[in-house]
């Protein structure tokens, strides 16, 4: 047989092929949400979903973000597989009370006699002043609940295979878009697959730092372990995908080898998903281990919207190799790659306003 | 069959053994308390048990029916394993969570049960998922959720009205209006204390409000509106006026409490719909039916008592499904 | 001083020059932007602006205005700094948030603008916390929240409005009802596209809706409005509707978009509220406002092209008060 | 001058009495939320208010607790200086748009012009059935958002100082409480003082590990502590007071002396605080201090009813002790205390329904 050239899709194509794809499949699967039916649908990722299935099956909805909420989980014990859309993961915020109290423990509370079958898919906005509301990276908190699974693909390939076993998964799954990805591309098969939870991906192989990159972190990550390999350092680039079930197993085993370990947030750091990983490497690999650990995330600020200060709330492929740098080599000088080399193609392209 | 004012008798005897089972459950429930063998915050609903019975009465076994904490009437009279509750109140691995949500979170999903929370309000939105689940299968499958008056000032209240409206959605908000959160009047929670049916209505949601406590006003209009909905009518509310006699939370009465005096309580004593309910049938039919509820009781705390505790590793079971 | 129908001429002036100022910030705005010196997501009110301006007209230098991401024409009908608005937009040092608020989080204390959110609805009740306190310094000061039709279907758009009838907050609601969010057409969101005054009244909130955009009509609903709250009179609410002239986001027209045809939006540019306040006045006294504006207009995009950018470590200024 | 007996009082009444003090002291300060005005009175916390200060400033409000954090919220930036009550946490999840995207970010975001000085009081339920909606422990949710302070007095004598500096201070402040503290009892001093943002307390002194045990868990851990102690295990207690801002220093410093840091939260562990403390600690240590770092909290369940489950789902004074054990004497043979002698006075005392 031949093995004909892989097809290449972007990050959007990809996740709305998935949604289509287990649409068909399953009539009991439904996308709802602000503005997924409208010319825009949600930067592409819902397009040609209303003409396919109808308006019972791809609906937008009020501005009532907590009780669409309470309707997906409703549906969802009833027998239906939702997707609720929101434009931002900040808009989550509104709903928490539906997702902790009453997604994350129906399972358990109720005695096992009902399961929620409900992805929530929200984007994180970042740039062209997305500011402190339109901006959060909130998978922290998610994390954080027994009975939430929360993914964060950070390339096209894995966004189809994620959003597939995310629908076909009986629990709530948070599901974590990041705009900047949307243009991006990969190998993509055209078949239906998944990449399920508890799944996880090394992407570079190293031996001198281990880099964990969470969400589009983890393509920041790359491009700085591209960095740092022009200086002679090899970085083990790993991006978790599901953020829980986290495959800590791989992070750790990595970190063991490299003796250090960075870990890449896209979102603020204090008791967030990187305290998480570096304190259960702590704590299972024990001091004598010695591993070295480092954290980068969102500055411990809201996020200002001037690109002047933007510009310093992220970390960057730059920020991420020096720090790298630093912990790999702390006798030699400070080392800090240019800022033109340290951009990521993907961040060039985007222009706003949204 | 013979007629007593417009009730056939077979109706006031099916209906008598309703509210007088849920009406004995709840009592017991409120004696064994003082054992401390029920360790759970129990919210009983004695003087209010005739809305869920009267709408009950009109729903089928494939309707469901959501609520709070306040919900073990809704769950008897649905068809709620007593049992499974009385277990479920012991923490029991037998109880209908096992174990694991105690007299607040109640479920029997074989019998159209699906859940009670915490949470004031939470469950009106998920009981409007279910709505749209059941219209989306077109088998004329209704939802019934019944919540307080407090819970009409949650936001997401309002919110589930306009959309059970705007996608016409077969379900039945049921308001068991008893003038009271927890200790606070409607007065001081409500600008216009009476404008819960204004502000269904507004949002699209037809309602109805039936403030003296008469079962038979409340089925009629639950009748009305839930044959409606099975034809795509869309959602109703029935804002059903009644008296909590017990305190919030807990067996015992409060009126020491300051907060209302007994003789705003009095009325809806007298007027008790299972006292009334009962006097349509003969001393010697209610007899039975006071014996047979009695048993079965007995038979279900027994059951309780004697089932076996959950096992420690059931406390990790069941997060994920 | 001439009449012009009801309308003194001094007052026409003072309104077109307002409208026109408005007007033309947004315009200059949209034109800079594809310079891509503005990066800041821009939702204009161009068609809406006679909404703050008749709104703001009837208020006092204590009073509050609040609003959504929208709020241009509230911040500089209320008498929000220009200079800090453009410096804002360009992400300077000199922007009424120093660069960390932008285009939808505009603030200015000292003229009464209480800040403004990205949120839907989120300052709806933070509004009726200014209210509160104004209630209690007893000062006769009022608050007005402007929002969009889709922040009524929010909970707490609700829950504020009956907390607000409550205590008899002095808030005045206004709705700037476009008829669409984002683009999504009220019907497709409200069981009732009409009902907003009626959930306003429901929950105890006089409620007027003036649907003609009439400028004039909002101001009188306003003022009466607003002078019973200063005499403890309480909330109220006013539903404009209005048109949106350009996208939801950003400099542009979509008629092309094709969820709205530009033929809906004709009727309400050709009752373009500038123009008519505008004809009010003499042809000299208008192009001296129209100058004057243009003037003052250049000085702020002077101003914010030449302040200089935030440093660095105003990143970490702020966080904590 | 005399030093009379110091003066005894209970959790419930030194709160009360702070709050008290307070809107004697300035009267721009005022309580609300459901039930403060009952006559059952938040458990007494309330008691006494509404007759001192008249229904302005101590007052109910409806079932609406999303809008009146945004009330507060509003108050606050208008000048006045709100207490805002919730009787249990899990319901600050209906708020957490106000809270987060409001509260949080006012100051910043709005370019310092406005502070919001909020105290947002909420209690922990435990015990009794309180179950998966009455019981969660939600701090790591707030210690993660930039603009907040969290803190969680453990006794008396905190819990009058925290109110007091949480009420003069002027950034929202999330203030949590804990059920079963409530009938506790320490001295409390008479007049108005604080126990300021980032303080700390040593609880015991020890050598052989550092134990940091948060909210109510402080109090598990020094029972805990004198367990080891009869076995020959001295353990320093840290109570770190404030969470947010958190004195990592003075936990460090212990740490470091003892080379063992076992975290007790009063929550969920993943990405909570407890993973804040030792990745914080892991990462300023360095490899070369040798820490050894476990965490103990919540099990990863939603809360069961059942006592039975719920007994396992708790640390507790023996769990504590002997994993304390197990860290410092890993060659030992496992101990565990008796379940008679690790149960807490204030344990016993509590009877419900609520
Ligand atoms: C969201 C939320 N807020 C507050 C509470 C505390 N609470 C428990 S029951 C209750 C009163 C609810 O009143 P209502 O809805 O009228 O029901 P009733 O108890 O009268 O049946 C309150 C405020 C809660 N459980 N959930
Ligand atoms: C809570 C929330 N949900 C969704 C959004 C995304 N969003 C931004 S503007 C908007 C439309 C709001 O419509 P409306 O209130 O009518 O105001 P308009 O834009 O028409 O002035 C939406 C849905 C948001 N910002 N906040
Ligand atoms: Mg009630
Ligand atoms: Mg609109």
């Amino acid at each position: 047989m031949s093995s004909p050239e892989p097809r290449v899709l972007r990050y959007v194509d990809a996740l709305r092929e998935a949604v289509d794809q287990e649409m068909e499949r399953d009539p009991s699967v439904f996308v709802f949400g602000l503005d997924v039916d409208d010319h825009k649908s949600i930067q592409g990722s819902t397009a040609g979903l209303l003409a396919r299935y109808g308006a019972d099956r791809v609906f937008t909805t009020p501005l009532s973000e907590d009780a669409m909420t309470g309707v997906a989980i409703g549906a969802a014990m009833a027998g239906l597989r939702p997707v609720h859309v929101h434009i931002r993961m900040d808009f989550l915020l509104l709903c928490m009370n539906q997702l902790v109290n009453i997604a994350a423990k129906a399972h358990y509370m109720w005695g096992g006699q009902v399961k929620v079958p409900l992805v929530v898919r929200s984007m994180i906005g970042k740039s062209w002043g997305q500011g402190a509301q339109h901006s959060q990276g909130l998978h922290g908190m998610f994390t954080h609940v027994p009975g939430l699974k929360v993914v964060a693909p950070s390339n096209a390939h894995d966004v189809k295979g994620c959003m597939i076993a995310a629908i076909r998964d009986d629990n709530p799954v948070v599901f974590m878009e990041h705009r900047l990805l949307y243009n991006t591309e990969s190998a993509v098969p055209a078949h239906p697959y998944t990449v399920g939870p508890g799944e996880s991906r090394v992407c570079t192989r190293g031996d001198d730092v281990t880099i964990v990159g969470i969400s589009n972190m983890a393509q920041e990550a790359i491009r700085a372990a591209e960095l740092l390999r022009e200086v002679g350092v090899t970085a083990e680039v790993i991006d978790p995908i599901w953020l829980m079930p986290l495959d800590i197993d791989t992070i750790l085993a990595s970190a063991r080898r490299t003796g250090r370990l960075l870990v890449i947030d896209n979102g603020w750091m204090a008791g967030g998903l990187s305290a998480e990983i570096v304190a259960a490497v702590a704590e299972a690999a024990g001091p004598s281990a010695g591993i070295k650990f480092a954290r980068m995330g969102f500055a411990p600020t809201p996020c200002p919207t001037s690109p002047w200060l933007e510009d310093h709330f992220y970390p960057n492929p730059g920020s991420i190799a020096a720090r790298a740098w630093a912990m790999v080599r702390p006798e030699r000088e400070r080392w800090v790659p240019s800022a033109e080399s340290a951009k990521l193609a993907y961040q060039v392209q985007f222009k706003g306003p949204f | 069959m013979s007629v007593n004012g417009n009730i056939v008798e077979d109706e006031a005897h099916r209906l008598y053994r309703a509210l007088r089972r849920i009406r004995r459950v709840e009592e017991v429930i409120a004696e064994i308390y003082s054992s401390d063998k029920i360790k759970s915050p129990v919210h009983l609903a004695i003087g209010q048990e005739h809305v869920s019975v009267s709408v009950c009465d009109c729903l089928e076994d494939g309707d469901w029916v959501g609520g709070s904490y306040r919900s073990h009437a809704m769950y008897l009279a649905k068809g709620g394993s007593l049992p499974g509750l009385m277990a479920e109140m012991y923490g029991k691995d037998t109880g209908c969570c096992r174990g694991k949500g105690g007299s607040m979170h109640i479920i029997d999903v074989a019998a159209g049960v699906m859940g009670s929370s915490a949470v004031v309000g939470s469950q009106v939105p998920v009981a409007a998922g279910y709505a749209l689940a059941a219209k989306r299968a077109g088998e004329g499958r209704v939802v019934a959720v019944f919540l307080g008056d407090g819970a009409t000032e949650e936001g997401c209240f309002y919110e589930t009205l306009n959309f059970a409206a705007l996608h016409s959605l077969p379900v039945l908000f049921v308001c068991e209006n008893n003038g009271y959160a927890i200790h606070e009047p409607l007065a001081k929670r409500r600008a216009r204390p009476g404008g819960i049916c204004a502000v269904a209505e507004a949002l699209g949601v037809p309602a109805t409000r039936v403030d003296d406590g008469d079962l038979f006003r409340i089925r009629d209009a639950a009748t009305s509106f839930v044959t409606r909905m099975r034809q795509g009518g869309g959602p109703a509310l029935i804002e059903a006026v009644v008296y909590r006699w017990r305190e919030h939370v807990g067996p015992n009465e409060d009126y020491d409490g300051g907060y209302r005096p007994l003789s705003e309580a009095l009325p809806w004593m007298e007027a008790d719909p299972v006292a009334r309910v009962g006097a349509l049938l003969d001393a010697d039919v209610r007899r039975k039916v006071n014996e047979e509820v009695e048993a079965e009781i007995t038979e279900a705390v027994r059951f309780a008592e004697e089932s076996p505790v959950p096992r420690p590793e059931e406390l990790y079971a069941n997060v994920f499904a």
